[in-house]
C-alpha cells in the first residue's frame, strides 16, 4: 500500500528533507503475459487500468505507453469538464465521468485540482439559441444542471466580456452549467498511474507497440519494443493513434485523425474565473492557477501526426478572442502547441468491442476526450472486463456506422469538427 | 541608491540626451539608448520584483530575453498596461512608468515573502499532494492559490493600439544580427538574393560589435571595428531589408515564419499616436539562415538566485555597451574562460574585480594569461557554495572542490562583493532550428545540443554560435564554409580572411555544484522564475517521474514566462547525473513556440472591431438601413430581420408585417440565397443524381423544389431550381449553404462524374431577388411590368419569365415560400434597389409591407415548410420530414439513397416533423423546448423537441413544427412541454397549419 | 430607365495610391473543355483564351483572364460601354457556345466589382493580407486568384504599377474599408 | 501552412486549399447492390495513415480544382501532385 499524500505527510516529509518519499509508480519490465494490455497511458489507458483492477479485481495487467504517461492529449488539452451534451446517450456519458470528477481526488488521493468554476456557452445568432436552448433543455430533463442565461446575465457572471450589441456577433444568451470547470490535466494521468500501480497494474513506459497478433478472430497478444507480450485481451487507447494500432491489427476505423492546437498566454493575476466557450466565433478560454490564459483552438481539416497545426488556426482563433475580450490584446501568447485528435464522423467516442475478440477500442474523442476521462476508462474497463459495453456505452458501439444510429454531438462538441 | 555608476567611455549611448522615468514610483534618469535594466542598475537598483513562489527577492540577471527576473508592468493606464515585461528588452523612453510585479505591498516589504520560510513545505508538486480535505474544499483554496500566483496585471479596458500583418517573400532570411548574420546577410545580398536580416535589437552587431579588445582581430583590426564596417557595408545593397527590433517568433514548416516588430514600444507616448505598434511579419523565405547565437549559462549553488548574481556576459554587455556598472566590488564564478573578458573589461573600466572563483583546475588559454597579467586574482579548482544578502548580495562563500568534482573540501572562505557574475558556459539557441523541425545531437565534450547537420530540414542552415560555434575563428571560417555551399557560392569577398583569436582549452562541467551542506538545507536554483531548485528535480526523480517532461512539468522547471532558456540545460544536466544516463540519449523538451512571447494583438493584427470578420451586404442593403431595418447575421450575410415601425418591439413588428403580406402583399429581400448557373447537355443528369427527386421530365420555363442529401442520407440544403433552357438551369440554395452546396456540386463533377458534360458558375452576387407575396402580388408586378400576361394560363405556379424591367432584363417567378401568390424578381444587382424602390411606389396603394427573416419564417411555418438548419440538423431523413414524396424511388441513384435503406434510417419510431398546438392558443413554445409524454417517468423520456415555434396572426393562435420519436403515427396525440417553471401541453397536428389546400397560391 | 446603383461610389488617394470602382463594365464568365471553343471566342472577342495558367490575352476592347483550365473571365476595358453591349455581347457568345454546347456562357457584371489600384505599393498593400508572393506577379497580364483579407479576389495586372481586383458584390464594400484601412499605414 | 504545389496554377499558400480526405475511395457504382457493412464501408471507414497518405484536395480559393496529393502525414512533406484521373505515382 502506497503512503497517504496528506499535509501531515508532507510535513513529516519536510523534516527530512523530501528525502522519503515512495516513487509513485514502479518502473517495471513486462511480464511474458497479462489478463489484459491497455495500449496507451493516457489518462483513458491509465484509468481503464485503474477501474479494471479497483472494479473487476483484474489486477495482472499492464498499461503499455509508447512514449512516457500522459505525454498525449492528456497533457495537452485545455482541460475543460462538463456534461451538457445534447442527447441522452452523451448526457449520460458525460455526466456519468462528472459524477466520478467531482470526488476524484479523494478517490485517489491524489489532488486533481477539480475546479467547478463553471462552464458558459455562448451563443451568437437566433440558431445558436435554439440550439443551447435545446441542449439546456435537454440538459435539465437529464438531471443536468444547464440555465440558460440572458446576456446581462452573462455579462454579470463574466464581466471582461464584450457584450456590446455593437459587435459583430453580439452575444445573444448563453448557457451554464456551474458544475463543470476545469482540472489538472497532469494530475490525473499520475493519480490514476499512482492507483493503479498500488494495485499491481504494471506500468510500461518507452514500449512502443509494433504490432498485433491474432490467431484468427482473437487477440494473442502485442509485439513491442520491449518484446511480445501475451494476452488475451486488449483494450486500445491511443487517441490520435486509434487508426495505426487498427491498421496493425488489420481492422478500419471511421476515425481521422486531425491536429488541434491550443495555447497559453503568460501569467497574470486573476481576470477570468470561469470557462467561456464559443462555437460561432470559435473561442474558449479559461485561466490557469497559475495566472496563464488557457485558449484552445481549432482543428485543422487535413490529417497529420505531426502534433502540429496551420498557424491561421492559431490567428483564427485569437481573433474570435479580442472580439469578446478587448481586453486580451495585449496580453502575450507564452507557448503554442498541438495535439492529434482522433476525430468521428459524428463527434461522438467508440468505447467498443469489435469484430477481433478480445480487442476493444475506446477512440474519437475528438477535441472533448479530456472531460469524459473517469467515465471513459470506468465503462471501457467495464466493456472489457465483461466483453459487452455497459448501458452507458451501449450507443458508442462501432455499428452505428453501420446501421446509421449515429450520436451526432456537432453542436455540443467545442471544436467543430 | 542615489548612486550614479555610468561611466563615460562608451559609444553606444547617447550621454547627452537624458531620458526620465519611473520604477516604483520614483523618478529616475537614464540615457538614449539604455533598457530599463541598464537604467536601473546605473541608478544602482537590482532589486525589481519577486518570484513565482516563495516571493524571494530577485534582480536583474541578464541583459536579453532570457531574462526569468526582472520583468515588471509597463504603466498604469487601464488600456495601456503591459504586464511581464522584461526590463532588459525594453528600451527607456521618455515617461516610461515601471513598477514591480507579484508583491504586495511594496518589492522591498513583500507579505508574500513568507512563503520563503515555508519554503520546505512546499516542494515540488506538494498542491498534488495536498489540499484535499474536506472534499469540495479545493476551489476555497484555490482562491488563494490563484491571487497568490500570476505576475504582472492585465489590462482592463480595450487596446487602443494598432497591430498590422505584412507578408513578405524572400530568397534568404537571415535570422540574427550578430557577427555571423551580418557575414551571412552580406554574402546573401552580394550574390544578388533578395535577402532580409532581421535582429530583436535596436542595434546590429550582437557581442562582438562591443569586444573591445586587442585579443580578437580580424585582418588585423580589433573584432568590433572590422564588424562596424561590415554593417556599414550592409547599406550598399539595395536587395538587402534589414530589420531591427523585430524578433522571430515562429519557425514553421515550408520555411513559413513569423516575425514581430516592434514599432513604437521604444517611443514615448506622445511619438507612438496614430502609428503600428507592432507588425507581424509573415515571411516565407526560399531559404533560412539561422544566426540566433547563444546564450550564457549560470551556475547552480545554494541561494545563486540573489540580487546582484549576473550572468557574467551580462555584466561584461553593461559595462562595454551601456557603460554601467553593475556594481563596485565584483567578483566572478566561471567554469570556462568567458567571465575573463568580463574581469578584462571590468578591470578596463575601473571596476573592482575581487575573485575570480573558476572550478577548472587551470586554464592557459591567452586570454586568462591577460587577465592574470593584469592582476586579477583567480580561485582555481573552487566553487561558490552559498551566498549572503537578503535583498542583494552582500557576500559569498567559497571552497575548494574535490579533485572528482563530486565534494567540497577544506573550509569556507567568505568574501564581500556587492554583485557577483557567474558563467556556467554557453547553450546554442536551438529553439527556432527545432521547431522547424531539426534534430539535435549532443556534444559530449562541452555539454551542449547542437543542429544535427544530417538532420536538419532541408533550405535551412544554422551557423555561429547557435551551431556550437564558439570562437570566433570558427564562427568565421566555418559561416563562410557553410554558405558557400548553402548558397552555392564559388567565391566570397571573404575569402582568405584572417582571425586571431584566444582559445579556450580547459573545460569542466558540473551541473549541480556540491556543497558541504546535505542538498535539502541548500536552495540552488534552477528556474529562478519558478522557484523551482534541483533538490525539486531530484525529487521528482526520487518519485519516480524519469522522462524529462515529466520532471519539467512535476517541478514546473523551465515553464516560465522565460521558457526555461536559462534552466533547461541544468535541469536535464542533473537528470542525467543523477539518473546517470547520457544527456544526449535523454534528449531534450520540446521548444514551443514562439521563441519570446508574443502579443495577441500582434497575431491578429487588423483583424479586430468592424474588421474581425467580412460583412456580406445585399444590393438593397441601403434601402434597409435608411428604412429602420434591424439585421440578422446569417452567416456572413446581414439579412433584414424585421422593420419595426414607430416604436414597435419585435413581436409587434413581426405581427403587423405578416398580417400584411397575407392581407394585402409583402416583400421581401431574399437576394442572399446561393444561386447556380447550370450548363451543360448532361445538367438534367446532373440534378437527378444531387436531388432526391426527378428532374429529366421538367418543362422549360419550369421550377421545381429539391432536397440535396448528404451521402449519409440526411437531409443538408433545399431550394427551387429553374429550367431556363434545354441544357440550361439556374439552381437555389439556402443562403448559408451557397459556398458549400457549389463546392459540394464541384466535388462530385470533378471526381466522381468527370464524365458528365456540366459546368458550375455561382451567380449569387450577380442577380438580387426581390421576392413580392400576398393577394395583391399579382396586382403590383402588373404595374411594374405592364405587359406582361401574369394569368395562371399564361404564368402558372412554379414558372417563370423572362421579361425587362425598363430597359433591364429580368427573369421572373412564380414561386412561394409562403403559400400566397407570389413573385420573385430576379434582376441584376447594380438595377436592384431601383426596382425595389419601384415596387413600394407601385405597393403603396396595397399597403406592400417590407418584411425581414422572422416573418419569412413565421409564414412558411404556417405552411410548414422546412428551414434546413434550423426544423432539420443534419440527422433527419426526408422521410423523417415526411417528405417521403420528393423520394425519386425508381431513380437508379442519387447522393445519399444508399443510406435510406440502412436498418436505423428505416426504422418507424425515427423523430419525425410534426405541428404542434398549444392548448392555450396564446402561449407560444420556445424554440429548443423538449417535448415529453409522462412527466413523472424517471428517468424522464425527451420524445423529440421544438424546432420552430410562432404566434400566427393570421390563424390567432400559436403553432410550432417539432420532430418527435414515431410523431407520423402520433396525430392527435397529447404531449408535455416541461418548461423550468410549468408545465405546456400541446397537441400533435399535422406540419400545414394555413390553406391546407393551397388555394392561396392562385389566389 | 432603371437608376444605376454601384457598390462604391467613392474614389480614395493616399500618398501614391489611387484606388476607384470602375463601373459599369461587362463581365462574362466562359467555361469549356471543347475545341471549337477557341475559335468562336476568337470570332467574336478577336482574342484567343490564353491556355497558360495564371495568364491574359487582350486587346483594345477585352481583357480575357485564364481563371482554370477550363474556365475564363472576359472583361471590357472600356468603361463607356452600355447595357446594350453588354446583352449583346453576352447574347453573342450565349448563342455561339452555350446554345451550341461548346461550353457556358454566363453574365457576371453584376456578381464582380472591379476595383482599380495604382501606385507603387499596391502590392505591399495587397501583401498586408495576401500571401501570394506578387514578386512573380510582375509581369504585366498576370492573373491570379487568391484571397485578400479572407476574401476571394481576382487581380489582374494591367500595367506598371496598376491593376484591376475583381471582388464579389456583397463582399465588396467589407473590402474597400479594408483597403482603405491598410492603406492608412503603407 | 504549407506551400501547396496545384497542378494547375502553381505553388500558393495553403489558405487557398481546402482539403477533402482521403483519395482513391470510389462512389460504388450500384450502391444498392451493397450491404450495410459495405456502405459503412465506403461512407465512414478511413485507412486514416500515419505516413504515406493519398489525399484529395480542392484549390478552393484559386482555379476551384481537385487534385490529388502524396503527403507524409508524419512530418507533413508533400511528396506529389496530380489531377484528378491520373494513376498516383509510384511510392
Amino acid at each position: 500500500m502506497k503512503n497517504k499524500y496528506s499535509i501531515f505527510s508532507l510535513i513529516k516529509n519536510a523534516l527530512s528533507g523530501h528525502e522519503n518519499w515512495q516513487r509513485a509508480w514502479r518502473d517495471p519490465e513486462p511480464k511474458k503475459e497479462y489478463d489484459a494490455i491497455i495500449i496507451g497511458g493516457g489518462g483513458h489507458g491509465l484509468a481503464t487500468a485503474y477501474y479494471l483492477a479497483k472494479k473487476h479485481k483484474l489486477t495482472n495487467i499492464a498499461v503499455v505507453e509508447k512514449g512516457w504517461i500522459g505525454g498525449g492529449n492528456t497533457g495537452r488539452n485545455t482541460t475543460i469538464i462538463r456534461s451538457n451534451y445534447l442527447w441522452d446517450a452523451s448526457a449520460g456519458l458525460y455526466d456519468h465521468a462528472l459524477k466520478i470528477w467531482e470526488g476524484l481526488s479523494q478517490e485517489l488521493n491524489y489532488n486533481v485540482m477539480f475546479s467547478q468554476r463553471g462552464v458558459m456557452n455562448l451563443a451568437h445568432n437566433l440558431q445558436d439559441v435554439r440550439d443551447l436552448k435545446r441542449r439546456t433543455h435537454a440538459n435539465r430533463l437529464n438531471g443536468i444542471d444547464a440555465v440558460w442565461l440572458n446576456t446581462e446575465e452573462v455579462k454579470k457572471f463574466c464581466p471582461i466580456i464584450n457584450t456590446s450589441p455593437n459587435i459583430r456577433y453580439p452575444v445573444l444568451g448563453g448557457t451554464l452549467q456551474k458544475r463543470a470547470g476545469t482540472a489538472r490535466h497532469d494530475a490525473v494521468a499520475w493519480g490514476y498511474a499512482r492507483g493503479a500501480d498500488a494495485m499491481g497494474v504494471d506500468i510500461i513506459q518507452n514500449c512502443e507497440v509494433k504490432g498485433i497478433k491474432r490467431n484468427g478472430d482473437q487477440v494473442e497478444g502485442v509485439e513491442t519494443t520491449k518484446g511480445f507480450i501475451k494476452s488475451k485481451k486488449i483494450g486500445v487507447v491511443a487517441a490520435g493513434h486509434s487508426s495505426v494500432i487498427a491498421n496493425m491489427a488489420g481492422i478500419r476505423l471511421p476515425l481521422e485523425s486531425k491536429p488541434l492546437q491550443a495555447l497559453v498566454s503568460e501569467p497574470v493575476k486573476p481576470i477570468i474565473d470561469t470557462v467561456v466557450m464559443s462555437n460561432a466565433v470559435h473561442a474558449y478560454v479559461s485561466q490557469s492557477d497559475k495566472g496563464e490564459l488557457v485558449i484552445g483552438a481549432g482543428t485543422d481539416s487535413y490529417i497529420s501526426y505531426t502534433q502540429k497545426g496551420s498557424h491561421n488556426i492559431v490567428e483564427e482563433t485569437l481573433r474570435a478572442i479580442l472580439e469578446l475580450y478587448p481586453i486580451f490584446s495585449r496580453m502575450k501568447m507564452l507557448r503554442q502547441w498541438g495535439g492529434i485528435v482522433d476525430i468521428c464522423p459524428d463527434a461522438s467516442p467508440i468505447i467498443s468491442k469489435t469484430q477481433i475478440k478480445g480487442l476493444y477500442f475506446n477512440c474519437g474523442w475528438g477535441t472533448g476526450g479530456f472531460k469524459a476521462t473517469p467515465g471513459s476508462g470506468d465503462l471501457f474497463a467495464y466493456t472489457i472486463a465483461n466483453d459487452e459495453p455497459h448501458k452507458l456505452n451501449a450507443a458508442f458501439n462501432l455499428n452505428r456506422f453501420v446501421s446509421g444510429d449515429l450520436v451526432d454531438e456537432h453542436g455540443a462538441a467545442a471544436v467543430a469538427h | 541608491m542615489s548612486k550614479n555608476l555610468r561611466i563615460n567611455k562608451n559609444n553606444f549611448i547617447d550621454q547627452t540626451t537624458r531620458i526620465s522615468f519611473k520604477f516604483n514610483g520614483q523618478k529616475l534618469f537614464g540615457y538614449k539608448g539604455d533598457t530599463l535594466a541598464s537604467a536601473l542598475l546605473a541608478n544602482n537598483i537590482h532589486l525589481v520584483g519577486r518570484s513565482f513562489k516563495y516571493h524571494r527577492p530577485r534582480g536583474i540577471m541578464t541583459c536579453g530575453s532570457e531574462e526569468p527576473n526582472a520583468i515588471v508592468q509597463i504603466g498604469n493606464d487601464a488600456s495601456l498596461t503591459d504586464p511581464n515585461v522584461r526590463a532588459t528588452e525594453i528600451e527607456l523612453y521618455e515617461g516610461l512608468d515601471a513598477s514591480s510585479q507579484n508583491c504586495w505591498p511594496s518589492v522591498n516589504f513583500d507579505i508574500g515573502g513568507i512563503n520563503n520560510f515555508l519554503s520546505p513545505f512546499l516542494p515540488a508538486g506538494f498542491y498534488y499532494k495536498t489540499f484535499m480535505w474536506p472534499a469540495g474544499f479545493w476551489e476555497k483554496y484555490e482562491y488563494f492559490i490563484r491571487h497568490s500566483a500570476g505576475l504582472g496585471k492585465a489590462p482592463t479596458r480595450s487596446d487602443p493600439d494598432i497591430y498590422d500583418h505584412q507578408y513578405s517573400h524572400c530568397d534568404v532570411l537571415v535570422v540574427g544580427g550578430g557577427i555571423s548574420g551580418i557575414m551571412s546577410a552580406k554574402l546573401s545580398a552580394e550574390k544578388g538574393l533578395d535577402t532580409i536580416l532581421i535582429d530583436d535589437k535596436s542595434f546590429l552587431g550582437g557581442s562582438t560589435i562591443y569586444q573591445e579588445n586587442e585579443s580578437y582581430k580580424i585582418n588585423n583590426i580589433n573584432s568590433n571595428k572590422w564588424l562596424a564596417n561590415e554593417i556599414e557595408s550592409l547599406k550598399n545593397y539595395s536587395n538587402l531589408v534589414i530589420k531591427n527590433r523585430t524578433s522571430l517568433a515562429a519557425f514553421h514548416g515550408y520555411n513559413y515564419l513569423l516575425a514581430r516588430e516592434n514599432l513604437t514600444d521604444h517611443l514615448s507616448i506622445n511619438e507612438r499616436k496614430g502609428k503600428v505598434r507592432q507588425r507581424l511579419w509573415k515571411i516565407r523565405a526560399k531559404k533560412v539562415i539561422i544566426a540566433s547565437g547563444s546564450i550564457e549559462r549560470p551556475l547552480i549553488f545554494s541561494n545563486n538566485d540573489r540580487p546582484g548574481i549576473i550572468l557574467s556576459s551580462s555584466i561584461k554587455k553593461y559595462i562595454d555597451y551601456y557603460g554601467v556598472k553593475t556594481g563596485e566590488n565584483i567578483s566572478l564564478f566561471t567554469n570556462n574562460d568567458s567571465a575573463y573578458e568580463t574581469g578584462i573589461s571590468l578591470y578596463k573600466s575601473g571596476v573592482k574585480v575581487n575573485v575570480i572563483v573558476d572550478i577548472r583546475k587551470n586554464s592557459d588559454s591567452l586570454i586568462v594569461k591577460e587577465a592574470l597579467e593584469l592582476g586579477l586574482k583567480v580561485l582555481w579548482g573552487s566553487t561558490v557554495v552559498d551566498t549572503q544578502g537578503y535583498k542583494r548580495i552582500k557576500s559569498f562563500e567559497v571552497m575548494k572542490l574535490s579533485d572528482d568534482g563530486n565534494n567540497v573540501v577544506g573550509d569556507r572562505s567568505k568574501y564581500n562583493c556587492d554583485c557577483l557574475g557567474i558563467s556556467g558556459g554557453w547553450t546554442p539557441m536551438v529553439h527556432l532550428f527545432t521547431q522547424s523541425g531539426g534534430k539535435l545531437k549532443f556534444r559530449n565534450e562541452d555539454n551542449v545540443f547542437i543542429p544535427d547537420e544530417n538532420k536538419t530540414p532541408s533550405n535551412q542552415i544554422s551557423v555561429g554560435s547557435c551551431n556550437g560555434e564558439f570562437k570566433l575563428n570558427e564562427i568565421v571560417i566555418n559561416t563562410i564554409e557553410n554558405l558557400k555551399s548553402f548558397l552555392s557560392l564559388s567565391n566570397t569577398c571573404y575569402d582568405g580572411i584572417k582571425i586571431i583569436c584566444p582559445n579556450e582549452k580547459s573545460k569542466r562541467n558540473i551541473w549541480l555544484l556540491p556543497s558541504d551542506k546535505p542538498i535539502g538545507k541548500t536552495k540552488p536554483f534552477l528556474d529562478f522564475q519558478n522557484d523551482s531548485t534541483a533538490k525539486d528535480v531530484k525529487l521528482a526523480l526520487r518519485e519516480g517521474f524519469k522522462s524529462i517532461e515529466h520532471v519539467k512539468r512535476y517541478t514546473t522547471t523551465g515553464m516560465g514566462t522565460d521558457q526555461g532558456k536559462l534552466s533547461n540545460m541544468h535541469a536535464l544536466g542533473i537528470i542525467a547525473d543523477t539518473t546517470g544516463t547520457n544527456m544526449g540519449e535523454l534528449g531534450t523538451t520540446t521548444f514551443r513556440p514562439p521563441y519570446t512571447p508574443l502579443t495577441f494583438g500582434a497575431i491578429v493584427g487588423r483583424n479586430v472591431g468592424e474588421f474581425f470578420d467580412q460583412t456580406r451586404k445585399t444590393a438593397i442593403h441601403n434601402w434597409h438601413v435608411k428604412n429602420n431595418a434591424e439585421f440578422e447575421n446569417v452567416g456572413q450575410w446581414k439579412r433584414p430581420w424585421y422593420f419595426p415601425k414607430d416604436g414597435e418591439n419585435m413581436h409587434q413588428a413581426v405581427q403587423r408585417e405578416s398580417k400584411a403580406a397575407r392581407d394585402s402583399a409583402g416583400i421581401l429581400d431574399a437576394s442572399t440565397l446561393g444561386k447556380i448557373d447550370i450548363q451543360g447537355t448532361d445538367a438534367s443528369e446532373f440534378l437527378n443524381r444531387v436531388y432526391t427527386n426527378a428532374w429529366s421530365k421538367l418543362e422549360i420555363g419550369r421550377c421545381r423544389y429539391g432536397l440535396m442529401l448528404n451521402e449519409d442520407g440526411m437531409v443538408y440544403d433545399d431550394g427551387v431550381t429553374t429550367r431556363l433552357g434545354e441544357n440550361h438551369y439556374i439552381m437555389t440554395t439556402t443562403t448559408g449553404g451557397a459556398a458549400n452546396v457549389l463546392s459540394k456540386l464541384e466535388d462530385y463533377l470533378q471526381t466522381e462524374w468527370p464524365e458528365l458534360d456540366v459546368y458550375l458558375t455561382t451567380v449569387t452576387d450577380q442577380y438580387s431577388t426581390i421576392s413580392i407575396c400576398g393577394p395583391n402580388s399579382k396586382n403590383i408586378i402588373t404595374k411594374i411590368v405592364p405587359g406582361l400576361d401574369l394569368s395562371d394560363n399564361n404564368f402558372p405556379h412554379m414558372s417563370f419569365k423572362n421579361t425587362k424591367i425598363s430597359n433591364v432584363n429580368c427573369r421572373i417567378m412564380r414561386i412561394s415560400f409562403t403559400g400566397e401568390h407570389s413573385y420573385e424578381i430576379n434582376i441584376q444587382s447594380n438595377y436592384a434597389e431601383d426596382v425595389w424602390i419601384k415596387c413600394m411606389e407601385a405597393g403603396k396603394e396595397f399597403n406592400l409591407t417590407p418584411y425581414g427573416t422572422e416573418t419569412m419564417h413565421l409564414l412558411r411555418a404556417e405552411k410548414g415548410f422546412i428551414i434546413t438548419g434550423q426544423d432539420t440538423d443534419g440527422t433527419l431523413t426526408p422521410s423523417d420530414l415526411q417528405m417521403d414524396w420528393i423520394i425519386g424511388k425508381k431513380k437508379f441513384d442519387f447522393i445519399g439513397k444508399r443510406s435510406l435503406y440502412r436498418s436505423d434510417t428505416i426504422r418507424e419510431d425515427r423523430k419525425q416533423l410534426v405541428g404542434l398546438l398549444t392548448e392555450d392558443p396564446k402561449e407560444v413554445l420556445e424554440e429548443g423546448a423538449q417535448l415529453v409524454e409522462n412527466i413523472n417517468e424517471k428517468p424522464i423520456e425527451m420524445l423529440g423537441h421544438v424546432t420552430s415555434s410562432y404566434f400566427s396572426p393570421n390563424l390567432n393562435k400559436s403553432i410550432a413544427l417539432a420532430v418527435v420519436k414515431s410523431g407520423k403515427k402520433l396525430k392527435g396525440k397529447k404531449l408535455i412541454v416541461p418548461m423550468e417553471n410549468k408545465n405546456i401541453n400541446v397537441i400533435i397536428t399535422d406540419t400545414v397549419f394555413y390553406d391546407k389546400e393551397n388555394k392561396r397560391l392562385n389566389a | 430607365m432603371l437608376n444605376f446603383n454601384p457598390p462604391i461610389e467613392e474614389e480614395k488617394k493616399y500618398n501614391d495610391l489611387k484606388i476607384v470602382e470602375v463601373e459599369p463594365t461587362i463581365k462574362i464568365n466562359l467555361r469549356s473543355n471543347k475545341r471549337e471553343f477557341s475559335t468562336k471566342i476568337g470570332k467574336i472577342l478577336s482574342i484567343l483564351p490564353p491556355n497558360e495558367a495564371n495568364t491574359s490575352s487582350g486587346n483594345e476592347s477585352y481583357s480575357l483572364l485564364w481563371l482554370s483550365p477550363d474556365e475564363w473571365l472576359v472583361y471590357s476595358n472600356n468603361n463607356t460601354k452600355s447595357l446594350n453591349d453588354q446583352i449583346e455581347l453576352e447574347n453573342n457568345l450565349f448563342n455561339e457556345i452555350s446554345k451550341l454546347n461548346q461550353g457556358a456562357v454566363t453574365n457576371v457584371s453584376d456578381h464582380w466589382v472591379m476595383i482599380n489600384l495604382k501606385g507603387s505599393k499596391i502590392f505591399d498593400l495587397l501583401a498586408k493580407s495576401c500571401p501570394f508572393n506578387f514578386k512573380n506577379f510582375k509581369k504585366k497580364g498576370s492573373v491570379v486568384q487568391t484571397v485578400v483579407n479572407h476574401v476571394d479576389v481576382i487581380i489582374h495586372n494591367k500595367d506598371d504599377n496598376d491593376l484591376n481586383l475583381f471582388v464579389r458584390r456583397s463582399f465588396s464594400e467589407d473590402l474597400w474599408l479594408w483597403i482603405n484601412d491598410s492603406a492608412r499605414f503603407l | 501552412m504549407f506551400i501547396i504545389n496545384c497542378p494547375y496554377c502553381g505553388e500558393r499558400d495553403q489558405t487557398e486549399f481546402s482539403c477533402g480526405g482521403e483519395a482513391h475511395i470510389e462512389r460504388p457504382k450500384q450502391p444498392t447492390e451493397l450491404s450495410d457493412d459495405q456502405w459503412a464501408e465506403y461512407l465512414f471507414m478511413r485507412k486514416n495513415i500515419k505516413g504515406i497518405q493519398f489525399e484529395r484536395w480542392n484549390h478552393a480559393h484559386g482555379c476551384r480544382k481537385w487534385f490529388n496529393m502524396v503527403r507524409d502525414t508524419s512530418n507533413d512533406k508533400i511528396q506529389a501532385v496530380y489531377k484528378m484521373g491520373e494513376k498516383p505515382p509510384v511510392k
